[in-house]
């Protein structure tokens, strides 16, 4: 007895192959089957096309190691990759290292644009690698670490001064008014779920803090993820107005929002689309409104 | 040389509340985590978190939901603790801040998902599992738990007792990426393993290149079985060039799936007449490879998924992402054309053997997430049941482990008088015949006394392992060994299963594993050698593969997403036990033990699983 | 709760004050430009003709505060540069007093040039 | 730590031509703003000379030969000074308009187009310049 509905039809079918009279299923079995025959040999010579170099990708690579003779001086390697239509700047490094070279080292996990460990300066600008289609770049694609940190090892980046300044604003949920009942849930209209959606995007990548001139010259300088990583916070209407003034405070620092100059450059390279520059804009607002009040 | 109470491996949504819960209970707590927490593939989780919060649902419902899509083979101890605890699991992400998507009137929104009987899965847009991780690791940072991030655990420190229920785990030993260091974290309390899937002995996969199954491997190799391996999720919808989820949120919304003729083939082919594209995984998988297989696929490789008709406003409202991620990696816009879709491995049912509180039978370790096995998901897991898992058991772990209080565990672990001896016909000896790397009882185990004598050896272990794959300067590539245990399950041991392919299998990982003897590392640094961790990677991925395999030919019966070619029948009689696969002297040995019907008031009896 | 509006702190204000004076900038810049070389050629300019517009005290003031606020914005907006450079410690302390020292003997000799144009003997001693 | 190595390549050259309009505007604005406060010093300096003219022989002033004057007039004679002018000017004019640029940006205005305004900024700068040439230039001798 099948516990699951399963198609008769389907079982014998794959069971045998044999079966009589020219049902409509065989037509389309050996129709099928021609196809898949066509489309093998469209793909033997597709691999005969690039073995013959037709088709390759040219990549230009940044390699450093601290530790390895002939690598300790910074350079640039060669790699020209078979290109398979929807192949990824991230496709193209994997292939590289696992046909050409093992020790060429970069961050990545996902391939899907969530993980935030592939953020790389690709031909002038920060983008994730898995998310950078290599039709959409001219050759040769130069691939470099992220710029104004410092390189670890080839394309590895230390990121620890980005996540202090991410975790320096306090990123976690705070409030005083919880709804009584345990398993109540306190109350967040759609609006202001919808004015925080954005900023919640953000995977820590750190593409914005790396095209960020004022990141660069000021250390300190809190950068555009941790300011926006305020903003999903501050503008969180669950948080309550004592936390919201506090959150300002935060942000209002030296080296917080008003180091901003506007570049808008984390915004255009924020693989998560996120409006940077229009939430530090509107911190500020909100820092000078929230401090004129009074006066 | 570190030391804690508790030790956390792995720092996904299971790890993270792990660590959160056992700090609460009082621990000093520390976080041992190959990827930087935020980096974990819990942020790919879409979909959303089933939780029985409103009126006219109940955690029975649900859990009677989750014995059915099991196809009754999770325990139901562990599938109530799950279903009663996740309502109040959810209502404390909420309070700690997470962006759930919402009713009119404030409150948390629900939809339905396949094989739920009531709209019970909150969500946060289609993009839950990266809120539910952030807002985790706030806590975490809140909380000023400690964090090792990029550091890679190469070993478990367990003592070498002849029965793995007497063994003991003291600690980890891992090896730091950034400076190749390798050190020992001794766990005074516990270790929690929560290292998350393995997807990646497929090669077409929603996983991330992280997800190697290190955690299950580990455990595996100290002596604790693996349970129900062989229980594979191959997700229905996923981009056929990349393995890009599309997550189920979008026929949870009311998307359709269509055959090269057009047809609605879940239900004009009746693959499901009630629940058709909504129904379970495993059944939509099938029948989307059915319709390929007939002729009906379109470029004889994926189906259609369509959700046009939903409209825009409603597209945007609550699948956004659905639309960047098509448009990204298959380059299709979602709102003008139907999406190309195919079934893709997705998740491990099984896992590391554990009880409802994650314990296994070796005392001081734990597992919980991707990597364990308490079995909530039998045969098969339902849409939205993995997220609760994380939390509802990694608090559970956490708490246990800080020697918090807690109820007796109902399920057992190890073996016990209901265990049964299994035997398979394998057409290649298993394990490693020529005794992996000279081990002694359990691998990566130490005969020693104290608990520091048994970290200090696995230290000692470790640092050789690593120096012996780092001396060598001729071989083989992990990268080849890895490409074919990818390509032969992928092949062999995919959604349909049949004796000779499976057996076909066993072979290349048998090839594989001689090929790993010869292996060596080409990168000779020891600064962020990634060369050197995928290697040891790969190590972990042939006992994986070889112990999903052995699982699959063991089970000669049709259930959940286990489908046999020709046994296509659910055999309650004979297959009412979870199989079992324990690593002794280096090899695999394989067992059963029954499963857990009866629950807190009732018996989930086996009906006919229809949707 | 008083001190919780304390934290407007320099940076703050300062930013707020940039955006003020920029704001009558552009309304008196232009208005000076376009008086000094459209109205007036710049080559017909003498020291009676200046003296005369100065001797309204409309026109003196708005110099003045023109004076005073683009003195303000230019000598901020540099300061500004500055710090986003990463300009830190002793350095900038000094700094901060050479563009203050600056700053106040631009506005003393301007002063002293309008109040020549205006006839008027406010501070004889410089 | 931004610059504790040095990348060559990556960090000093050749970045310039990777900026965008953001950037540019930054830059351009920094420059104009300097130069601004620069010609500010200068203005007041060469202004001072009316300090001399106004406890000078009332004479003198009427019949235009006082000091401040003829500094004035000899200087507006020279071409190079008028050419510089005019640089001044563009200068203003896009410190001006892009200043406006900016304050808008700061109330939250225009920020999707903020390269385009960026580009009209120059655009306008450039028109505005080309078209006071002839007043600038007026009256000098070459
Ligand atoms: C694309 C996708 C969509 C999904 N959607 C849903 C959904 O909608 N609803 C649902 O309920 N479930 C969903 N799931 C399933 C669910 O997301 C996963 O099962 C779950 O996130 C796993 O979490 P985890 O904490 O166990 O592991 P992970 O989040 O994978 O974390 C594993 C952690 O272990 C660490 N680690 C691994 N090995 C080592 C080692 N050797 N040393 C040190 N650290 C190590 C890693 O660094 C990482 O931090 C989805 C899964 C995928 C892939
Ligand atoms: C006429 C109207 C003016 C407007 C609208 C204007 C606007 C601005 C604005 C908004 C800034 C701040 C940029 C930022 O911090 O992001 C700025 C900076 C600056 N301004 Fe002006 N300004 C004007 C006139 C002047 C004048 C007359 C001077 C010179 C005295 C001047 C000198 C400067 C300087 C030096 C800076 C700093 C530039 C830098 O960042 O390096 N500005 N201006
Ligand atoms: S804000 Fe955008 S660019 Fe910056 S870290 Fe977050 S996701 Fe990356
Ligand atoms: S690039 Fe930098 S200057 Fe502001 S707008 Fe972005 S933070
Ligand atoms: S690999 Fe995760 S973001 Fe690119």
């Amino acid at each position: 007895m099948s516990t699951q509905r399963q198609q008769p039809e389907t079982e014998t079918e794959t069971e045998s192959t044999e079966s009589e009279g020219e049902t409509a299923q065989e037509r389309r079995l050996d129709e099928k089957r021609r196809r898949a025959e066509e489309r093998e040999r469209k793909r033997v010579e597709a691999e005969e096309r690039a073995a013959a170099d037709a088709e390759r990708y040219h990549l230009k690579v940044f390699r450093y190691d601290p530790e390895v003779e002939g690598k300790q001086e910074p350079r640039f390697d060669d790699f020209h990759v078979p290109y398979e239509p929807g192949m990824t700047v991230l496709d193209a490094l994997i292939y590289a290292r696992d046909q050409f070279d093992a020790s060429l080292t970069f961050r990545h996990s996902c391939r899907q644009a969530i993980c935030g460990s592939d953020a790389l300066f690709v031909n002038g600008s920060q983008r994730l690698g898995c998310q950078t289609q290599l039709s959409d770049l001219d050759q040769p694609v130069r691939i470099e670490p992220l710029p104004h940190s410092e390189v670890v090892k080839d394309l590895v980046v230390d990121m620890e001064h980005f996540y202090d300044q991410m975790e320096s604003v306090e990123p976690y949920f705070q409030t005083e008014n919880r709804p009584e009942g345990e398993l109540e849930e306190q109350r967040q209209s759609r609006e202001n779920r919808e004015k925080i959606k954005k900023s919640t995007r953000c995977i820590w990548c750190g593409a914005c803090m790396s095209s960020c001139n004022i990141a660069a010259g000021d250390n300190e300088y809190l950068g555009p993820a941790a300011i926006n990583k305020a903003y999903r916070f501050a503008m969180d209407e669950r948080e309550g107005e004592d936390m919201k003034q506090r959150r300002l405070e935060i942000i209002e620092q030296e080296h917080g929002v008003w180091r901003c100059q506007t570049q808008f450059s984390c915004t255009e390279v924020c693989p998560k689309d996120i409006p940077l520059t229009e939430h530090i804009q509107e911190l500020k607002r909100e820092a000078v409104k929230s401090n004129l009040k009074f006066w | 040389m570190y030391e804690y109470d508790v030790i956390v491996v792995g720092a996904g949504g299971a790890g993270l509340r792990a660590a959160i819960a056992a700090q609460e209970a009082g621990a000093d707590v520390a976080m041992v985590t190959k990827l930087h927490p935020v980096r974990s593939h819990t942020g790919a989780a879409e979909g959303g978190i089933n939780a029985a919060l409103r009126e006219g649902d109940d955690w029975e419902l649900h859990a009677y939901d989750t014995m059915k899509g099991s196809d009754y083979l999770g325990d139901a101890p562990a599938v109530e603790a799950l279903t009663q605890e996740s309502p109040e699991e959810v209502i404390q992400l909420e309070h700690w801040g997470m962006a759930f998507s919402r009713e009119d009137d404030g409150t948390v929104s629900q939809r339905p998902f396949g094989g739920l009987s009531f709209p019970r899965t909150t969500y946060a847009g289609a993009e839950t599992g990266h809120h539910l991780l952030h807002t985790l690791y706030e806590q975490v940072v809140k909380r000023g738990i400690e964090v090792f991030d990029e550091w890679y655990v190469l070993n478990l420190a367990v003592s070498d007792e002849d029965d793995p229920a007497e063994r003991s785990c003291h600690g980890v030993v891992a090896y730091e990426t950034a400076t190749g260091n390798v050190e020992a974290f001794t766990a005074r309390d516990g270790v929690v393993l929560a290292t998350g899937g393995l997807g990646q002995v497929y090669d077409h996969t929603t996983n991330a290149v992280a997800n190697t199954g290190d955690g299950v491997a580990m455990a595996y190799r100290a002596g604790v079985p693996a349970e129900d391996m062989e229980m594979i999720q191959f997700h229905p919808t996923t981009l056929p060039s990349t393995g890009v989820l599309i997550s189920e949120g979008v026929r949870g919304e009311g998307g359709i799936l269509y055959n090269d003729e057009g047809e609605r083939f879940m239900f004009e082919h009746g693959y499901a007449n009630n629940d058709g594209e909504l129904a379970s995984r495993d059944v939509v998988s099938r029948a989307e490879l059915t319709e390929v297989n007939e002729g009906r696929g379109i470029e004889d490789e994926y189906v259609h998924l369509d959700m046009r008709h939903l409209g825009e406003e409603r597209i945007v409202d609550r699948l956004e992402n659905i639309l960047h991620l098509a448009e990204d990696f298959e380059g299709v816009d979602g709102l003008e054309e139907p999406m190309p879709v195919k079934p893709g491995q997705h998740y491990a049912m099984g896992g590391i053997e554990t009880d409802e509180y994650g314990q296994t039978c070796v005392d001081g370790l734990y597992a919980v997430g991707e990597c364990a096995c308490a079995s909530v998901h039998g045969a098969n897991r339902l849409g939205g049941n993995a997220l609760p898992e994380l939390i509802v058991f990694g608090k559970r772990a956490g708490l246990h482990a800080a020697g918090g209080e807690t109820e007796a565990p109902r399920v057992t672990v190890g073996r016990s008088d209901d265990s049964e001896a299994g035997d398979v016909e394998t057409p290649v000896e298993l394990g490693e015949p020529w005794g992996s790397e000279g081990d002694a009882v359990a691998d990566g185990g130490a005969a020693a006394e104290t608990a520091e004598a048994v970290v200090e050896r696995s230290l000692e272990r470790e640092r050789e392992r690593v120096e012996r794959l780092l001396e060598r300067d001729d071989g083989t590539q992990h990268a080849e060994i890895r490409a074919a245990v990818q390509h032969t399950m992928t092949e062999n041991v995919n959604v349909f299963r049949e004796e000779a392919a499976l057996k076909e299998a066993l072979v290349d990982i048998h090839a594989a594993r001689e090929r790993y003897r010869d292996v060596y590392v080409a990168d000779p640094s020891s600064t962020y050698n990634t060369d050197l961790i995928q290697t040891i990677e790969t190590r972990n991925l042939l006992d994986i593969a070889e112990m999903i395999t052995v699982g699959a030919l063991a089970r000669d019966e049709f259930r959940g997403a286990h489908w046999r070619k020709k046994h296509q029948e659910r055999k309650d009689d004979e297959w009412l036990k979870h199989t079992m696969v324990s690593w002794s002297n280096g090899s695999p040995e394989l067992w059963y033990k029954p499963v857990v019907l009866e629950g807190e008031k009732k018996t989930y009896e086996p009906k006919e699983r229809s949707y | 709760m008083a001190e919780r509006y304390s934290s407007f702190r320099a940076g703050g204000r300062l930013w707020l004050w940039q955006r003020i004076t920029a704001a009558f900038l552009v309304v008196v810049l232009a208005f000076h430009f376009f008086l000094l070389h459209f109205v007036h050629h710049a080559d017909e300019v003498t020291f009676a003709m200046s003296a005369g517009r100065m001797e309204t005290w409309s026109y003196y003031s708005l110099m003045i505060l023109f004076l005073v606020t683009a003195t303000f914005h230019g000598v901020n907006g540099v300061y500004n540069a500055l710090i986003n450079a990463g300009l830190t410690g002793v350095k900038r302390q000094a700094v901060k007093v050479v563009l203050g020292v600056a700053s106040l003997l631009l506005l003393v000799q301007g002063f002293r040039t309008a109040n020549a144009w205006a006839g008027i003997d406010l501070l004889p001693i410089l | 730590m931004s610059q504790s190595y040095d990348r060559g390549l990556i960090e000093d050259f050749g970045r310039w031509r990777e900026f965008s309009a953001g950037m540019w505007a930054w830059i351009f604005h920094k420059f104009t703003g300097w130069v601004l406060i620069g010609y500010l010093f200068t203005h007041i300096a060469v202004l001072s000379t009316a300090l001399t003219s106004a406890s000078a022989d009332p004479a003198t002033v009427a019949a235009n030969q006082d000091l401040y004057t003829q500094t004035i007039q000899a200087l507006e004679s020279l071409l190079v000074v008028r050419l510089l002018e005019v640089g001044l000017l563009a200068v203003a004019v896009f410190h001006i308009l892009n200043g406006t640029r900016l304050l808008l940006v700061d109330l939250g205005i225009g920020l999707g187009t903020q390269d385009r305004s960026f580009y009209a900024s120059l655009i306008l700068t450039g028109a505005i310049v080309v078209a006071s040439i002839p007043t600038f230039l007026a009256g000098v001798s070459l």
